[in-house]
Protein backbone atom coordinates (compact mmCIF):
# COMPACT_ATOMS: atom_id res chain seq x y z
CA UNK A 1 0.00 0.00 0.00
CA UNK A 2 1.91 3.17 -1.57
CA UNK A 3 -0.65 6.21 -1.31
CA UNK A 4 -1.65 9.88 -2.17
CA UNK A 5 -4.96 10.42 -0.82
CA UNK A 6 -7.45 12.96 -0.63
CA UNK A 7 -9.49 11.32 2.17
CA UNK A 8 -8.39 10.73 5.86
CA UNK A 9 -5.84 7.69 6.45
CA UNK A 10 -7.27 4.76 8.47
CA UNK A 11 -3.80 4.06 10.26
CA UNK A 12 -5.34 0.65 11.27
CA UNK A 13 -5.27 -0.49 7.16
CA UNK A 14 -1.90 0.84 6.89
CA UNK A 15 -0.71 -1.05 9.56
CA UNK A 16 -2.75 -4.11 8.14
CA UNK A 17 -1.17 -4.01 5.05
CA UNK A 18 2.03 -5.00 6.83
CA UNK A 19 0.97 -7.85 8.54
CA UNK A 20 3.16 -11.11 7.96
CA UNK A 21 3.44 -14.20 9.81
CA UNK A 22 6.62 -14.70 9.88
CA UNK A 23 7.39 -10.94 11.14
CA UNK A 24 7.02 -10.60 14.43
CA UNK A 25 7.04 -6.74 14.73
CA UNK A 26 5.76 -3.79 13.07
CA UNK A 27 6.13 -0.02 13.74
CA UNK A 28 3.85 2.74 12.68
CA UNK A 29 4.85 6.09 12.28
CA UNK A 30 1.60 8.64 12.61
CA UNK A 31 2.35 12.08 11.19
CA UNK A 32 -0.46 14.65 12.70
CA UNK A 33 -0.49 18.34 12.67
CA UNK A 34 0.21 19.83 15.39
CA UNK A 35 -2.16 22.61 16.47
CA UNK A 36 0.96 25.13 16.71
CA UNK A 37 3.51 26.12 14.88
CA UNK A 38 6.30 29.42 15.22
CA UNK A 39 3.47 30.67 18.29
CA UNK A 40 0.83 30.52 16.42
CA UNK A 41 -2.20 28.35 16.43
CA UNK A 42 -2.58 26.32 13.23
CA UNK A 43 -5.98 25.46 12.47
CA UNK A 44 -4.91 22.96 9.26
CA UNK A 45 -2.79 22.02 6.80
CA UNK A 46 -3.13 22.22 2.98
CA UNK A 47 -0.78 19.62 1.43
CA UNK A 48 -0.08 19.74 -2.70
CA UNK A 49 1.66 17.11 -4.48
CA UNK A 50 3.62 16.92 -7.59
CA UNK A 51 1.74 13.48 -7.69
CA UNK A 52 3.40 11.72 -11.12
CA UNK A 53 7.27 11.98 -9.14
CA UNK A 54 5.99 11.69 -5.43
CA UNK A 55 4.09 8.74 -6.03
CA UNK A 56 7.63 7.52 -7.95
CA UNK A 57 9.46 8.28 -4.82
CA UNK A 58 7.73 6.92 -2.67
CA UNK A 59 8.01 3.52 -4.31
CA UNK A 60 11.26 3.49 -4.30
CA UNK A 61 11.38 4.43 -1.16
CA UNK A 62 9.72 1.39 -0.44
CA UNK A 63 11.85 -0.68 -2.61
CA UNK A 64 14.86 0.61 -0.38
CA UNK A 65 13.01 -0.40 2.98
CA UNK A 66 12.86 -3.30 1.35
CA UNK A 67 16.24 -4.24 0.32
CA UNK A 68 18.16 -2.71 3.36
CA UNK A 69 15.76 -3.98 6.01
CA UNK A 70 13.91 -7.16 4.92
CA UNK A 71 10.86 -5.24 5.55
CA UNK A 72 7.14 -5.42 4.38
CA UNK A 73 6.09 -1.26 4.34
CA UNK A 74 3.45 0.88 3.49
CA UNK A 75 2.88 4.56 3.29
CA UNK A 76 0.45 6.89 2.55
CA UNK A 77 0.15 10.51 2.74
CA UNK A 78 -2.77 12.56 2.82
CA UNK A 79 -3.09 15.46 0.07
CA UNK A 80 -5.66 18.90 0.45
CA UNK A 81 -6.94 20.06 3.87
CA UNK A 82 -6.03 18.18 6.79
CA UNK A 83 -7.73 19.31 10.47
CA UNK A 84 -5.22 19.58 13.31
CA UNK A 85 -5.45 16.81 14.83
CA UNK A 86 -5.63 14.63 12.09
CA UNK A 87 -2.76 12.36 10.66
CA UNK A 88 -1.29 13.57 7.33
CA UNK A 89 1.05 10.80 6.75
CA UNK A 90 1.25 6.99 7.85
CA UNK A 91 4.67 4.49 7.40
CA UNK A 92 4.34 0.98 9.05
CA UNK A 93 7.18 -1.47 8.57
CA UNK A 94 7.36 -5.00 9.81
CA UNK A 95 10.12 -7.82 10.21
CA UNK A 96 11.10 -10.87 11.64
CA UNK A 97 12.54 -8.96 14.95
CA UNK A 98 11.61 -5.54 16.06
CA UNK A 99 15.16 -3.28 16.05
CA UNK A 100 15.02 -3.45 12.23
CA UNK A 101 11.10 -2.69 11.70
CA UNK A 102 11.98 0.66 14.19
CA UNK A 103 15.21 0.98 11.55
CA UNK A 104 12.88 0.57 8.84
CA UNK A 105 9.65 2.72 9.65
CA UNK A 106 12.40 5.60 10.76
CA UNK A 107 13.78 4.99 7.10
CA UNK A 108 10.57 5.78 5.64
CA UNK A 109 9.42 8.43 7.56
CA UNK A 110 12.94 10.52 6.84
CA UNK A 111 13.36 9.76 3.61
CA UNK A 112 10.01 11.50 2.84
CA UNK A 113 10.41 14.25 3.99
CA UNK A 114 13.87 14.14 2.82
CA UNK A 115 12.54 13.97 -1.04
CA UNK A 116 9.36 13.05 -2.33
CA UNK A 117 7.65 16.24 -3.57
CA UNK A 118 4.68 17.09 -1.48
CA UNK A 119 4.28 20.66 0.05
CA UNK A 120 2.72 21.90 2.96
CA UNK A 121 0.99 25.37 3.61
CA UNK A 122 0.27 26.35 7.27
CA UNK A 123 -3.43 27.78 7.81
CA UNK A 124 -3.89 30.02 10.64
CA UNK A 125 -6.98 31.04 12.74
CA UNK A 126 -6.96 34.08 11.44
CA UNK A 127 -6.68 32.90 7.47
CA UNK A 128 -3.46 33.71 6.71
CA UNK A 129 -2.02 30.82 5.14
CA UNK A 130 2.14 30.17 4.98
CA UNK A 131 3.74 28.17 2.34
CA UNK A 132 7.10 25.51 3.31
CA UNK A 133 8.79 25.57 0.94
CA UNK A 134 11.78 27.07 1.31
CA UNK A 135 10.81 30.94 -0.03
CA UNK A 136 10.53 33.78 2.26
CA UNK A 137 7.26 35.52 0.64
CA UNK A 138 5.00 32.81 0.89
CA UNK A 139 2.21 34.04 3.13
CA UNK A 140 -0.70 34.85 1.53
CA UNK A 141 -4.17 36.12 3.19
CA UNK A 142 -6.92 34.31 3.20
CA UNK A 143 -8.10 31.48 1.30
CA UNK A 144 -6.52 29.24 -0.85
CA UNK A 145 -7.36 25.78 -1.93
CA UNK A 146 -8.88 23.22 -0.39
CA UNK B 1 10.87 33.65 -33.02
CA UNK B 2 11.24 30.89 -35.42
CA UNK B 3 13.45 27.36 -34.36
CA UNK B 4 12.02 28.22 -30.82
CA UNK B 5 10.35 24.87 -29.16
CA UNK B 6 7.45 25.42 -26.41
CA UNK B 7 8.18 23.63 -23.46
CA UNK B 8 5.77 22.95 -20.27
CA UNK B 9 6.18 24.16 -16.52
CA UNK B 10 4.94 22.80 -14.09
CA UNK B 11 4.50 25.02 -10.71
CA UNK B 12 3.73 24.18 -7.20
CA UNK B 13 3.39 25.55 -4.19
CA UNK B 14 3.78 29.49 -3.57
CA UNK B 15 5.46 29.06 -6.98
CA UNK B 16 2.00 27.78 -8.54
CA UNK B 17 0.13 29.90 -6.33
CA UNK B 18 2.37 33.48 -7.37
CA UNK B 19 1.50 32.39 -10.95
CA UNK B 20 -2.52 31.81 -10.68
CA UNK B 21 -1.87 28.52 -12.66
CA UNK B 22 -0.46 25.07 -12.30
CA UNK B 23 1.95 25.25 -15.46
CA UNK B 24 2.64 27.67 -17.93
CA UNK B 25 4.26 27.07 -21.59
CA UNK B 26 7.42 28.80 -22.25
CA UNK B 27 9.31 29.10 -25.70
CA UNK B 28 12.86 28.63 -25.79
CA UNK B 29 15.77 27.47 -28.45
CA UNK B 30 16.19 23.91 -28.50
CA UNK B 31 18.95 22.46 -26.43
CA UNK B 32 18.24 25.44 -23.18
CA UNK B 33 19.13 23.75 -20.38
CA UNK B 34 16.17 22.84 -17.66
CA UNK B 35 18.27 25.15 -15.31
CA UNK B 36 17.71 28.26 -17.59
CA UNK B 37 14.08 28.26 -17.51
CA UNK B 38 13.44 30.08 -14.43
CA UNK B 39 14.62 33.33 -16.31
CA UNK B 40 11.56 32.61 -18.77
CA UNK B 41 8.63 32.81 -15.77
CA UNK B 42 7.05 35.90 -15.73
CA UNK B 43 8.55 38.19 -13.06
CA UNK B 44 5.14 38.36 -10.73
CA UNK B 45 5.84 34.42 -10.28
CA UNK B 46 9.68 34.51 -9.89
CA UNK B 47 9.96 37.55 -7.98
CA UNK B 48 13.28 37.97 -8.33
CA UNK B 49 16.11 37.07 -10.60
CA UNK B 50 17.95 34.29 -8.80
CA UNK B 51 16.29 30.79 -8.34
CA UNK B 52 15.12 29.78 -5.31
CA UNK B 53 17.81 28.51 -2.87
CA UNK B 54 17.27 24.60 -3.06
CA UNK B 55 15.52 24.65 -6.47
CA UNK B 56 15.55 21.15 -8.15
CA UNK B 57 14.01 20.06 -11.31
CA UNK B 58 12.53 16.81 -12.76
CA UNK B 59 11.85 16.29 -16.86
CA UNK B 60 9.42 14.48 -17.72
CA UNK B 61 8.68 13.55 -14.15
CA UNK B 62 11.93 11.76 -13.30
CA UNK B 63 14.52 13.80 -11.43
CA UNK B 64 16.85 15.98 -13.66
CA UNK B 65 19.80 18.53 -13.29
CA UNK B 66 20.36 22.35 -14.22
CA UNK B 67 22.27 21.43 -16.95
CA UNK B 68 20.05 18.81 -19.00
CA UNK B 69 19.06 20.37 -22.54
CA UNK B 70 15.01 21.04 -23.89
CA UNK B 71 13.37 19.25 -26.72
CA UNK B 72 10.60 20.31 -27.86
CA UNK B 73 7.32 19.17 -25.87
CA UNK B 74 9.31 18.13 -22.61
CA UNK B 75 7.72 19.05 -19.11
CA UNK B 76 9.78 20.78 -16.78
CA UNK B 77 8.83 20.74 -12.65
CA UNK B 78 10.46 23.39 -10.56
CA UNK B 79 10.83 21.43 -7.31
CA UNK B 80 11.06 23.87 -4.45
CA UNK B 81 12.88 22.03 -0.63
CA UNK B 82 10.06 20.12 0.10
CA UNK B 83 8.02 19.89 2.99
CA UNK B 84 5.75 16.80 3.27
CA UNK B 85 5.18 14.66 6.37
CA UNK C 1 -3.15 3.47 29.43
CA UNK C 2 -1.26 1.00 30.85
CA UNK C 3 -3.01 -2.49 31.04
CA UNK C 4 -2.40 -6.68 31.14
CA UNK C 5 -5.88 -7.88 29.26
CA UNK C 6 -6.76 -11.43 28.51
CA UNK C 7 -8.96 -9.74 25.55
CA UNK C 8 -7.30 -9.13 22.40
CA UNK C 9 -5.70 -5.78 21.75
CA UNK C 10 -7.19 -3.28 19.67
CA UNK C 11 -3.71 -1.35 18.44
CA UNK C 12 -5.90 1.66 17.14
CA UNK C 13 -7.32 2.29 20.52
CA UNK C 14 -3.40 2.11 22.11
CA UNK C 15 -2.70 4.49 19.06
CA UNK C 16 -5.45 6.70 19.95
CA UNK C 17 -4.33 6.90 23.66
CA UNK C 18 -1.79 9.21 22.74
CA UNK C 19 -3.31 11.73 20.71
CA UNK C 20 -2.63 15.20 21.56
CA UNK C 21 -2.64 18.40 19.53
CA UNK C 22 0.65 19.48 20.74
CA UNK C 23 2.55 16.04 19.33
CA UNK C 24 3.18 15.91 15.80
CA UNK C 25 4.44 12.34 15.80
CA UNK C 26 3.44 9.29 17.37
CA UNK C 27 5.47 6.24 16.71
CA UNK C 28 3.47 2.87 17.96
CA UNK C 29 4.99 -0.91 18.26
CA UNK C 30 2.93 -3.97 17.95
CA UNK C 31 4.55 -6.79 18.57
CA UNK C 32 2.85 -10.62 16.83
CA UNK C 33 3.23 -13.86 17.39
CA UNK C 34 5.17 -15.32 14.39
CA UNK C 35 4.49 -18.49 13.16
CA UNK C 36 7.92 -20.34 13.41
CA UNK C 37 10.52 -20.16 16.12
CA UNK C 38 13.64 -22.37 15.99
CA UNK C 39 12.42 -23.97 12.72
CA UNK C 40 9.08 -25.29 14.48
CA UNK C 41 5.83 -24.26 13.86
CA UNK C 42 3.97 -22.05 16.47
CA UNK C 43 0.51 -22.20 16.84
CA UNK C 44 0.15 -19.95 19.58
CA UNK C 45 1.70 -18.39 22.56
CA UNK C 46 0.36 -18.31 25.96
CA UNK C 47 1.22 -15.69 28.12
CA UNK C 48 1.34 -15.80 32.22
CA UNK C 49 2.12 -12.71 34.44
CA UNK C 50 3.08 -12.02 38.00
CA UNK C 51 0.07 -9.30 37.63
CA UNK C 52 0.87 -7.59 41.13
CA UNK C 53 4.43 -6.68 39.87
CA UNK C 54 3.87 -6.76 36.44
CA UNK C 55 0.99 -3.70 36.32
CA UNK C 56 3.80 -2.09 38.75
CA UNK C 57 6.56 -1.94 36.21
CA UNK C 58 4.66 -1.09 33.30
CA UNK C 59 3.35 1.40 34.85
CA UNK C 60 7.37 2.39 36.02
CA UNK C 61 8.42 2.34 32.49
CA UNK C 62 5.71 4.80 31.56
CA UNK C 63 6.85 6.84 33.78
CA UNK C 64 10.45 6.59 32.68
CA UNK C 65 9.22 7.01 29.09
CA UNK C 66 7.88 10.50 30.28
CA UNK C 67 10.37 11.75 31.98
CA UNK C 68 12.77 11.04 29.83
CA UNK C 69 11.43 11.85 26.19
CA UNK C 70 8.32 14.54 27.44
CA UNK C 71 6.12 11.91 25.57
CA UNK C 72 2.80 10.64 26.04
CA UNK C 73 2.79 6.78 26.50
CA UNK C 74 0.13 3.49 26.38
CA UNK C 75 1.09 0.14 27.00
CA UNK C 76 -1.02 -3.18 26.71
CA UNK C 77 0.27 -6.49 27.24
CA UNK C 78 -1.93 -9.64 26.38
CA UNK C 79 -2.18 -12.55 29.14
CA UNK C 80 -3.46 -16.09 27.89
CA UNK C 81 -3.55 -17.98 24.79
CA UNK C 82 -2.38 -15.57 21.73
CA UNK C 83 -3.22 -17.42 18.11
CA UNK C 84 -0.47 -16.51 15.48
CA UNK C 85 -0.82 -13.54 13.81
CA UNK C 86 -2.44 -12.11 16.52
CA UNK C 87 -0.63 -9.25 19.02
CA UNK C 88 0.73 -10.30 22.05
CA UNK C 89 1.69 -6.40 22.96
CA UNK C 90 1.49 -2.64 21.68
CA UNK C 91 3.17 -0.05 22.99
CA UNK C 92 2.39 3.80 21.74
CA UNK C 93 4.44 6.93 22.24
CA UNK C 94 3.58 10.61 21.19
CA UNK C 95 6.02 13.40 21.33
CA UNK C 96 5.83 16.74 19.89
CA UNK C 97 8.69 16.11 17.04
CA UNK C 98 9.26 12.47 15.68
CA UNK C 99 12.75 11.53 16.40
CA UNK C 100 11.85 11.63 20.09
CA UNK C 101 8.67 9.38 19.44
CA UNK C 102 10.58 6.74 17.57
CA UNK C 103 12.70 6.70 20.96
CA UNK C 104 10.08 6.81 23.64
CA UNK C 105 8.55 3.96 22.00
CA UNK C 106 11.43 1.71 21.62
CA UNK C 107 12.65 2.42 25.09
CA UNK C 108 9.17 1.09 26.11
CA UNK C 109 9.39 -2.34 24.54
CA UNK C 110 12.99 -2.63 25.09
CA UNK C 111 12.35 -2.21 28.66
CA UNK C 112 9.32 -4.00 28.48
CA UNK C 113 10.92 -7.29 27.43
CA UNK C 114 14.08 -6.63 29.61
CA UNK C 115 12.07 -6.23 33.67
CA UNK C 116 8.27 -7.10 33.18
CA UNK C 117 7.36 -10.25 35.14
CA UNK C 118 5.95 -11.87 32.26
CA UNK C 119 6.88 -15.32 30.36
CA UNK C 120 5.33 -17.22 27.38
CA UNK C 121 5.15 -20.43 26.58
CA UNK C 122 5.70 -21.42 22.58
CA UNK C 123 2.49 -23.74 21.57
CA UNK C 124 3.79 -26.45 18.63
CA UNK C 125 1.28 -28.05 16.20
CA UNK C 126 1.74 -31.19 17.81
CA UNK C 127 0.70 -30.07 21.01
CA UNK C 128 4.02 -29.50 22.80
CA UNK C 129 5.04 -26.34 24.50
CA UNK C 130 7.82 -25.20 26.00
CA UNK C 131 8.08 -22.22 28.34
CA UNK C 132 10.72 -19.44 27.79
CA UNK C 133 11.94 -18.89 31.06
CA UNK C 134 15.34 -19.77 31.29
CA UNK C 135 15.04 -23.33 32.18
CA UNK C 136 16.07 -26.19 29.85
CA UNK C 137 13.70 -28.70 30.28
CA UNK C 138 10.63 -26.75 30.49
CA UNK C 139 8.74 -28.50 27.47
CA UNK C 140 5.60 -30.59 28.80
CA UNK C 141 3.77 -32.34 26.11
CA UNK C 142 -0.21 -31.17 25.27
CA UNK C 143 -2.45 -29.34 26.99
CA UNK C 144 -1.95 -26.78 29.39
CA UNK C 145 -3.72 -23.64 30.36
CA UNK C 146 -5.12 -21.79 27.89
CA UNK D 1 9.22 -27.10 64.88
CA UNK D 2 8.15 -24.29 66.95
CA UNK D 3 9.43 -20.91 66.18
CA UNK D 4 9.00 -21.40 62.42
CA UNK D 5 7.02 -18.80 60.74
CA UNK D 6 5.27 -19.78 57.65
CA UNK D 7 5.74 -17.78 53.95
CA UNK D 8 4.10 -18.20 51.04
CA UNK D 9 5.79 -18.51 47.55
CA UNK D 10 4.29 -17.93 44.34
CA UNK D 11 5.16 -19.52 41.25
CA UNK D 12 5.12 -18.54 37.88
CA UNK D 13 5.82 -20.50 34.08
CA UNK D 14 7.20 -23.64 34.37
CA UNK D 15 8.26 -23.65 38.56
CA UNK D 16 4.05 -23.28 38.86
CA UNK D 17 3.89 -25.88 35.69
CA UNK D 18 6.17 -28.37 38.10
CA UNK D 19 4.44 -27.73 41.36
CA UNK D 20 0.72 -27.81 39.56
CA UNK D 21 -0.19 -25.18 42.02
CA UNK D 22 0.66 -21.06 41.37
CA UNK D 23 1.65 -20.54 45.49
CA UNK D 24 3.15 -22.60 47.98
CA UNK D 25 3.89 -22.28 52.04
CA UNK D 26 7.10 -23.02 53.05
CA UNK D 27 8.17 -22.98 57.42
CA UNK D 28 11.45 -21.23 57.83
CA UNK D 29 13.10 -19.86 60.75
CA UNK D 30 12.27 -16.16 61.21
CA UNK D 31 15.06 -13.65 59.36
CA UNK D 32 15.61 -16.35 56.90
CA UNK D 33 16.76 -14.57 53.68
CA UNK D 34 14.56 -14.48 50.69
CA UNK D 35 17.40 -16.56 48.54
CA UNK D 36 16.92 -19.80 51.28
CA UNK D 37 13.69 -19.81 50.07
CA UNK D 38 14.75 -22.15 46.96
CA UNK D 39 16.33 -24.71 49.18
CA UNK D 40 12.34 -25.11 50.79
CA UNK D 41 10.59 -26.03 47.41
CA UNK D 42 10.29 -29.74 47.00
CA UNK D 43 12.66 -31.78 45.05
CA UNK D 44 10.18 -32.14 42.25
CA UNK D 45 10.02 -28.28 41.25
CA UNK D 46 12.99 -27.48 41.79
CA UNK D 47 14.56 -30.22 39.56
CA UNK D 48 17.91 -29.94 41.34
CA UNK D 49 19.79 -28.05 43.89
CA UNK D 50 20.91 -24.80 42.43
CA UNK D 51 18.29 -22.15 42.16
CA UNK D 52 18.17 -21.45 38.24
CA UNK D 53 20.55 -19.19 36.48
CA UNK D 54 19.26 -15.46 36.48
CA UNK D 55 16.35 -16.09 39.21
CA UNK D 56 15.47 -12.99 40.55
CA UNK D 57 12.77 -12.19 44.02
CA UNK D 58 10.22 -10.12 45.07
CA UNK D 59 8.58 -9.54 48.15
CA UNK D 60 5.28 -8.11 49.28
CA UNK D 61 4.77 -7.29 45.32
CA UNK D 62 8.38 -5.37 44.86
CA UNK D 63 11.34 -6.49 43.72
CA UNK D 64 13.89 -7.61 46.34
CA UNK D 65 17.41 -8.87 47.02
CA UNK D 66 18.29 -12.78 47.45
CA UNK D 67 19.49 -11.27 51.22
CA UNK D 68 16.46 -9.42 52.52
CA UNK D 69 15.30 -11.51 55.51
CA UNK D 70 11.80 -12.80 55.89
CA UNK D 71 8.82 -12.25 58.75
CA UNK D 72 5.65 -13.90 59.40
CA UNK D 73 2.83 -13.73 56.32
CA UNK D 74 5.33 -12.41 54.13
CA UNK D 75 4.84 -13.51 50.15
CA UNK D 76 7.96 -14.36 48.04
CA UNK D 77 7.71 -14.76 44.23
CA UNK D 78 10.34 -16.60 42.38
CA UNK D 79 10.92 -14.67 39.12
CA UNK D 80 12.95 -16.80 36.03
CA UNK D 81 14.16 -14.72 32.99
CA UNK D 82 11.45 -13.20 31.48
CA UNK D 83 9.99 -13.24 28.17
CA UNK D 84 7.11 -10.85 27.99
CA UNK D 85 6.76 -9.07 24.35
Amino acid sequence: MIQLTHEPIDAAAVAAAVEDPEHGGAVVFIGTTRREAADREVVALEYEAYEELAVRELEAIAEEVRARFGAAVAIVHRLGRVEAGEPSVVVAASTPHRPAAFAACRFGIDELKERVPIWKRTVHADGDATWVDGRDAATVRGGGPA
Amino acid sequence: MSGQIAVTVRLFASLREAAGVDRLTVEVAPGTPVGAVWSHLPESVRGGDEPPGGLRYALNHEWTLPGAPLRAGDEVALILPVSGG
